[in-house]
């Protein structure tokens, strides 16, 4: 069997993946792309740490988590299409009137 | 197999919160079905009822304790005075709601129940003694935050303002379970209380790197939600670009029901890494109360000088939630109520003021108030006054019982930075009481006041001076909260 | 086998992921992070949950990125990045912040796991089959799951409410917008 | 019967407030209504002083407590008044003058178009002094204590359509929420210390809340250990409410705000920026005098504090040709003698002072306010001159006026001040003695200068016709001057042995202070004395000879003897220009920034200006604030690598 650390050392790399996708990216879509890749890899530590203590806890979470992001998904790409009928980018750049 | 056995529940525990959403639902049917698109106000007010029978049926569990769902959820005194203030905090919402949605053209019934599922994403956070609970509790109250941010359309800066707090939130929210997976790494469980007795038992084993690895990732978005120095540049965006009522709906509505699950997780969960966590949340608190005030002191926006204001506050109330004990959690509720109303009040002002749809909440608008509307001027200035804590009002009140205990708990140095910030901050709050009673009037911009808003700039301002000088029956009702450890 | 299995996982979904956040088309992004959902729905079953393994690909590979690539090719988003970047210094620095998250993270996960196999034996046959978890699902956690049905309800009406909302502004005037020159026509 | 009675001595300038915010709103009204109610408050409180000395004496302290304020599980700060001779003293002084003042301000303010708004303010701010001046805790008084910094702010920016106006009450404000902010850290103290905040026991629905100021002589070598840990925390509770003293009673180095705020009407200056709101801190230094007692180093510090300021101040009351201004310096300056007087451990002679100060310096604030009224809004003294004759009641009320304050016998202000000194004498404080004597001598010289040149020589400016002003002004003139004349006669040394009637102040004291009355000192009597009268000829000679040389707009004949010395003298010592460099360091002066921020003109101003004052901090967050996701985003991460790193620091 693979030890866990294999797993968790693996989510760990997937989740700073995510956080650099959302820190780097303009394009709004990857950006949530780039939040569903950090979820997931929470979600893989979790199904991890439930096999190694062999409690199926960690595996419901895993079940909350992806209807979570479902829902996230959702509400941010209907807000994507609102704001891309007015200003036809999806840079979320251009995004930045607010500030200061 | 067997057929699954749903266990029995305790519904007098989750009576309010059965009754908002339950409410809540129906609503929503209600409104497509019933009401015509031309009476949505009837919905608010639908709305309104069933947040006060919420309240009504809460009262009989004043005596009332206990954990229901496998322990995932409590009900104590602590969280019934949450749900109180949180419903308080609803049902003014949607009185300043009700005129603000018509005016500017965005009226949808959908509106009110939404307001009411983040009322009970917010008494969730306060009951919930999991991990995950908390976590779903955040969400539902978020979820929904982003959509009602976003309801302004077709002003841009509406959609821009749920953008940012959605990219933003979801980034928090990232954390959030990473946190939540490496406690359940090194604990196995996400339940509050048998962390802490896990971390109690020398037999567990807990492996301490990576509960506070988890622990860090709570608290750090934990600090997204209430806004503190780094996680907090979203506020004045969102607040800026969110319609005024939600602004006013958040900016006490979420910080409230995120410091709530954060001192749940702080007395029940994580007693024994007071030493890890205090020198952060102490660090935290010092940069949100320095940048929260200077961040305000060179707003001009009025909204925005609210939201920096609101950061700087999460700072104060972050005093009393690092003391992290009854004396605290009281100071919390104490400060919490007083807070709430005030804001909500200053909120309510400014509503009054925007009456153009591209108002730009400037301070400008404020100029000669006293002269056109002296009472609006006077409330706006008792909440001034009350969020610069001065007394005799709540704010003061407030932040007094707030320095005492954190003085008490051995926070003196963050104290210091308490009482001095809180000297700077009377610059920019005294500025808009200049501007109403310092100036003459310019121009013809009539302040738009209808009942709804009266009645709760009334009821804020009338509380705000009442808690300031008569606070002695609240601080008697906070007396008598404890958070429980556990279920 | 079970390692080689591992690795050859972890390498395509650590491949799909970088991939996903260096692909300049969103469409390729999309595309790049269905196989590294792919590969963690096989890294599932790898763990014992036929049942996540499932679901990951239905809901995930299946609802989401489909959502992801339909709205990528409704908006036709694919090349957004093109323009000047207004905060050039901005991804030197996330890239530093980055690696030392990536340090931070890698070092809590080796020291924070125990490098022992996971328990074997007979209670870690019966574990994780889709029975024991819709058990739990409906008993010990039936709060979080009644949760997420309100969270799935909101964010229903809320896709709605947005998407009303724009219906009916098509026929307004915009008469709240704040002078912008950012506004493209 | 007093329990209530001591209530409604603040309740009915509240309710004059509360009628001229709601009600009324005729300006004829307003004045009357808000006269006749602080009036009536100055009976009540004559009726309860009474009463109260009817009473034997060690009794003579009434508590009357409306509610229980905050009352939890571990603190309990009851709502309540305390009456006792101390407070009665200030509730007479304050509700006198100020009635008086109000009376005035009828035909000061005449014909302003605000004036209802400026009775509300004036109603408002009796009543939160006497809140101050009654209140049995520290919360309580604190309340009063920023009530009348609110009030004094809103009416020195009265009219605020001159900038300056609105520039100096921002100032005035400001300068005080430092001294706030300590007297907010000194109650924390006090309350983690001693666990109450009231002063005295008292009871409340059966339970007696322990006061701290009856525990703090108990302390000594018992509750916190060792004796030096005792001094240590009275040190720093003392040292904090010195400061807060010092932003109130406007002593060095916060004094910068007093001058300024003459920009407010003159009868406001007189009231609360002469009797009332500026003795506050000495007040409070005399109701916690235990507290001071039991640090000998704050003790000292309290005592060269007072007479630093008093040197300062009266050194920069020589150079001054605004009329308010030479008055304001003075004001500080005499603070400065009762805030020495304090650290001298005479604090029955500072309230002394404070009583005879808060009436001849009334008086000469109206005084200064009639002449500025007879002479159509001149404050310059160079346009002055010769107004004896057109003004003859407002020149002999200012004579009697001047002459308490420079201390000519028999008048009020000599036996105060002499008991001062008298004190610092036997006391054995030699240099602060001759700090005193030397700013005595100075008061004395610039009130020669003044009365010489406003009142002596021929008018200098003919643009104006002066004429006398009407009785609502003359009358309370009249009064005080008479108040100046015997004031003294409420505290008289025992000149003679067998003396009827001395030391009746100290006596009525004694049971709150516990002082003994100095003795009186003939020699130093008579070096005062001649010291004064000498001065006060001198400048009023010097100035009178010299009236021809005087001119609009020109030097001081003194000038040409001392040069840059006096431009200093002129600038109180750059103690303000000090702040400007130091404080605001390269970017900008405080006057400016505050007016800046204040400008009524633009919110570009106001951005500019803060931006600069907090220099690149507050410029730092808005640009930080970019608005872009990423750097939100970017800022955020940099949060969370920096808590996961302390997070391995604390775990290796």
């Amino acid at each position: 069997m693979v030890p866990t650390t294999f797993y968790v050392l693996l989510s760990a790399v997937l989740f700073t993946i995510g956080v650099l996708g959302v820190l780097i990216r303009r394009n709004a879509i990857v950006v949530f792309m780039s939040v569903e890749l950090m979820l997931n890899a929470a979600n893989l530590a979790l199904v991890a740490y439930a096999r190694e203590r062999l409690a199926v806890d960690g595996q419901v979470l895993v079940f909350f988590v992806i209807t979570v992001a479902a829902a996230e998904v959702a509400v941010g790409l209907a807000l994507l299409v609102a704001i891309f009928k007015s200003k036809r980018t999806a840079d979320i750049d251009e995004v930045s009137m607010l500030r200061g | 197999m067997d057929s699954i056995q749903i266990p029995p529940v305790d519904f007098r525990l989750i009576a309010p919160l059965l009754v908002v959403t339950g409410w809540a639902m129906v609503l929503l049917l209600v409104d497509v079905f019933a009401i015509p698109a031309n009476r949505k106000k009837l919905t608010g007010y639908l709305a309104i009822a069933g947040l006060v029978v919420a309240g009504l049926v809460a009262i009989p569990l004043w005596d009332v304790s206990g954990s229901t769902f496998s322990n995932m959820l409590v009900l104590d005194r602590y969280s019934l005075i949450l749900t109180w203030i949180f419903l308080i905090i609803g049902a003014l919402s949607i009185t300043m709601a009700l005129d603000y949605l018509p005016r500017h053209g965005i009226e949808q019934g959908e509106f009110y129940p939404l307001i009411m599922f983040a009322v009970a994403g917010m008494i969730v956070m306060a009951q919930g003694t999991d991990l995950i609970v908390l976590f779903l509790g955040v969400e539902l109250l978020s979820i929904t935050l982003y959509i009602l941010t976003g309801f302004a359309y077709p002003r841009l800066t509406s959609e821009e303002a749920a953008m940012k707090y959605l990219v933003l939130g979801a980034f928090a929210a990232g954390f959030f379970i990473y946190g939540i997976a490496l406690t359940y790494g090194a604990v196995g469980t996400t339940n509050l209380a048998l962390i802490a007795e896990r971390l109690a038992d020398p037999a567990a084993e807990t492996n301490q790197l990576l509960l506070l690895a988890g622990a860090s990732l709570i608290l750090i978005a934990f600090a997204f939600k209430v806004a503190l120095v780094p996680f907090h540049m979203w506020t004045p965006d969102v607040y800026e670009g969110s319609p005024t009522p939600v602004a006013a709906f958040m900016s006490v509505g979420t910080k409230g029901a995120a410091f709530a699950g954060l001192l749940r997780i702080l007395v029940t969960a994580l007693p024994a890494l007071q030493p890890f966590w205090l020198p952060v949340l102490g660090v935290l608190a010092a940069l949100t109360m320095l940048i929260g005030n200077l961040g305000a002191l060179s707003q001009t926006n009025v909204k925005r000088m609210l939201a920096y204001s609101s950061i700087g506050h999460a700072g104060y109330i972050l005093l009393s939630i690092m003391v992290a004990s009854e004396r605290g959690a009281q100071a919390f509720l104490f400060y919490m109520l007083a807070y709430a109303l005030t804001n909500l009040g200053a909120f309510a002002v400014v509503i009054a003021l925007e009456q153009r749809s591209n108002a730009t909440w400037s301070l400008d608008d404020f100029t000669g108030l006293y002269k056109r509307q002296p009472l609006l001027a006077l409330a706006m200035a008792v909440f001034m006054f009350s969020l610069a804590g001065v007394p005799p009002t709540a704010g003061f009140m407030a932040k007094f019982y707030v320095f005492t205990t954190a003085y008490e708990g051995g926070l003196g140095w963050l104290v210091l930075i308490g009482v001095l910030t809180s000297a700077l901050a009377v610059f920019f709050y005294l500025r808009v009481v200049i501007r109403m009673f310092m100036h003459e009037p310019q121009g013809d911009l009539e302040p738009a006041l209808n009942r709804g808003l009266s009645t709760d700039i009334a009821i804020a301002g009338g509380l705000t001076l009442l808690f300031g000088i008569v606070p002695a029956p609240i601080i008697f009702l906070v007396e008598r909260s404890l958070v429980a450890a556990g279920g | 086998m079970d390692f080689v299995l591992f690795f050859l996982t972890a390498a395509i979904a650590l491949a799909g992921a970088i991939a996903m956040i260096v692909a300049r088309n969103a469409v390729h992004s999309a595309l790049f992070l269905l196989l590294n959902f792919g590969a963690i729905a096989v890294l599932f079953l790898l763990l014992q949950s036929p049942f996540l393994f499932t679901i990951q690909l239905s809901i995930y590979a299946g609802a989401i990125m489909v959502l992801f690539l339909f709205v990528v090719m409704l908006l036709g988003a694919e090349q957004v990045e093109a323009a000047q970047d207004k905060l050039p210094w901005q991804q030197p620095l996330a890239l530093v912040m980055g690696a030392g998250l990536l340090v931070i993270a890698m070092i809590t996960a080796v020291r924070g796991g125990s490098n022992d196999a996971p328990p074997g034996g007979e209670a870690a046959e019966a574990f994780g089959d889709p029975a024991s978890l819709g058990e739990l699902l409906f008993t010990k956690y039936l709060l979080p799951f009644q949760i997420t049905g309100i969270i799935l309800l909101v964010a229903v009406i809320g896709v709605v409410v947005l998407n009303q909302q724009r219906n009916q502004a098509q026929t307004e005037e915009t008469p709240g917008e704040r002078p912008s020159s950012s506004v493209q026509p | 019967m007093l329990n209530w009675l001591i209530w409604l001595i603040p309740l009915l300038p509240l309710l004059g407030f509360l009628l001229n915010v709601f009600v009324i709103r005729q300006e004829r009204q307003a004045g009357l209504v808000a006269s006749a109610l602080v009036g009536g408050s100055f009976l009540l409180a004559v009726v309860a002083t009474v009463m109260l000395g009817g009473m034997p004496e060690e009794e003579r302290r009434v508590q009357a407590i409306a509610w229980e304020w905050i009352g939890t599980g571990t603190m309990s700060i009851p709502f309540g008044l305390l009456f006792d001779p101390l407070t009665s003293v200030m509730v007479l002084l304050v509700t006198g003058v100020g009635g008086l003042i109000h009376v005035y301000s009828l035909g000061y303010m005449h014909g302003d178009p605000r004036v209802v708004r400026y009775f509300a303010y004036l109603n408002l701010f009796v009543t939160m002094m006497l809140m101050l001046v009654m209140a049995n805790n520290m919360l309580l008084l604190f309340l009063g204590w920023e009530g009348v910094g609110l009030c004094s702010f809103l009416l020195i920016g009265f009219w605020f359509e001159r900038k300056v106006a609105a520039a100096a009450a921002v100032k005035a404000f400001v300068v005080n929420r430092i001294g706030d902010a300590a007297f907010l850290l000194a109650m924390l103290a006090i309350f983690s210390h001693f666990g109450t905040l009231t002063f005295y026991d008292v009871e409340v629905n059966g339970q007696i809340i322990p006061g701290f100021l009856e525990q703090v002589p108990n302390l000594l070598g018992q509750t916190f250990g060792p004796e030096w840990q005792t001094i240590a925390v009275a040190t720093g509770i003392s040292f904090l409410l010195l400061i807060g003293a010092t932003g109130k009673s406007a002593q060095f180095p916060l004094f910068v705000w007093l001058p300024d705020a003459m920009a407010g009407p003159t009868p406001v200056s007189a009231l609360i920026h002469a009797a009332t709101m500026v003795t506050a801190g000495v007040y409070m230094m005399a109701r916690t005098e235990p507290i001071f007692v039991a640090s000998p180093a704050t003790q000292s510090w309290v005592a060269w504090i007072g007479v630093l300021t008093a040197l300062i101040a009266g050194t920069a009351a020589l150079a001054q040709w605004d009329i308010k201004r030479v008055l304001a310096y003075s004001t500080v300056s005499q603070l400065g003698f009762m805030v020495a007087a304090c650290g001298m451990g005479a604090y029955a002679a500072a309230i002394f002072h404070l009583l005879t100060h808060g009436i001849f310096k009334a008086l000469l604030f109206l005084g200064s306010g009639s002449v500025i009224h007879g002479t159509h809004d001149t404050q310059d003294m160079r346009k002055m001159g010769g107004l004896r004759t057109a003004m003859p009641t407002t020149y002999w009320t200012y004579l009697v006026g001047a002459g308490a304050l420079a201390g000519i016998v028999p008048l009020a202000g000599f036996w105060s001040k002499d008991e001062i000194l008298a004190h610092a004498v036997s006391a054995g404080y030699w240099p602060q003695l001759i700090g005193l004597f030397i700013a005595s001598l100075l008061t004395a010289f610039y009130m020669g200068r003044q009365v010489s040149l406003i009142f002596f020589g021929t008018q200098r400016d003919p643009h104006y016709h002066a004429h006398e002003s009407g009785r609502a002004m003359t009358v309370p003139l009249v009064i005080l001057a008479v108040g100046a004349a015997i004031a003294g006669l409420m505290n008289l040394p025992t000149l003679f042995s067998g003396m009827p009637a001395a030391h009746l102040l100290t006596d009525w004291l004694k049971p709150v202070l516990h002082e003994e009355a100095g003795k009186f000192n003939p020699l130093l009597a008579l070096f005062a004395t001649i010291g004064a009268v000498g001065m006060g000829y001198l400048g009023w000679s010097v100035y009178t000879r010299n009236a021809a040389k005087v001119k609009v707009g020109g030097q001081d004949p003194a000038y040409y003897y001392t040069g840059d010395i006096w431009d200093t003298l002129e600038a109180a010592w750059y103690v303000d220009t000090l702040y400007q460099r130091a404080v605001v360091g390269p970017f900008r002066t405080i006057g400016n920034f505050l007016a800046q921020v204040f400008d009524p003109q633009g919110i570009d101003g106001l951005v500019v200006g803060t931006g600069r004052f907090f220099g690149w901090v507050a410029t730092g967050v808005r640009q930080l604030q970019s608005g872009y996701v990423r750097m939100y985003a970017l800022v955020f991460t940099i949060g969370v690598v920096l808590v996961l790193s302390f997070m391995l620091m604390i775990a290796w």
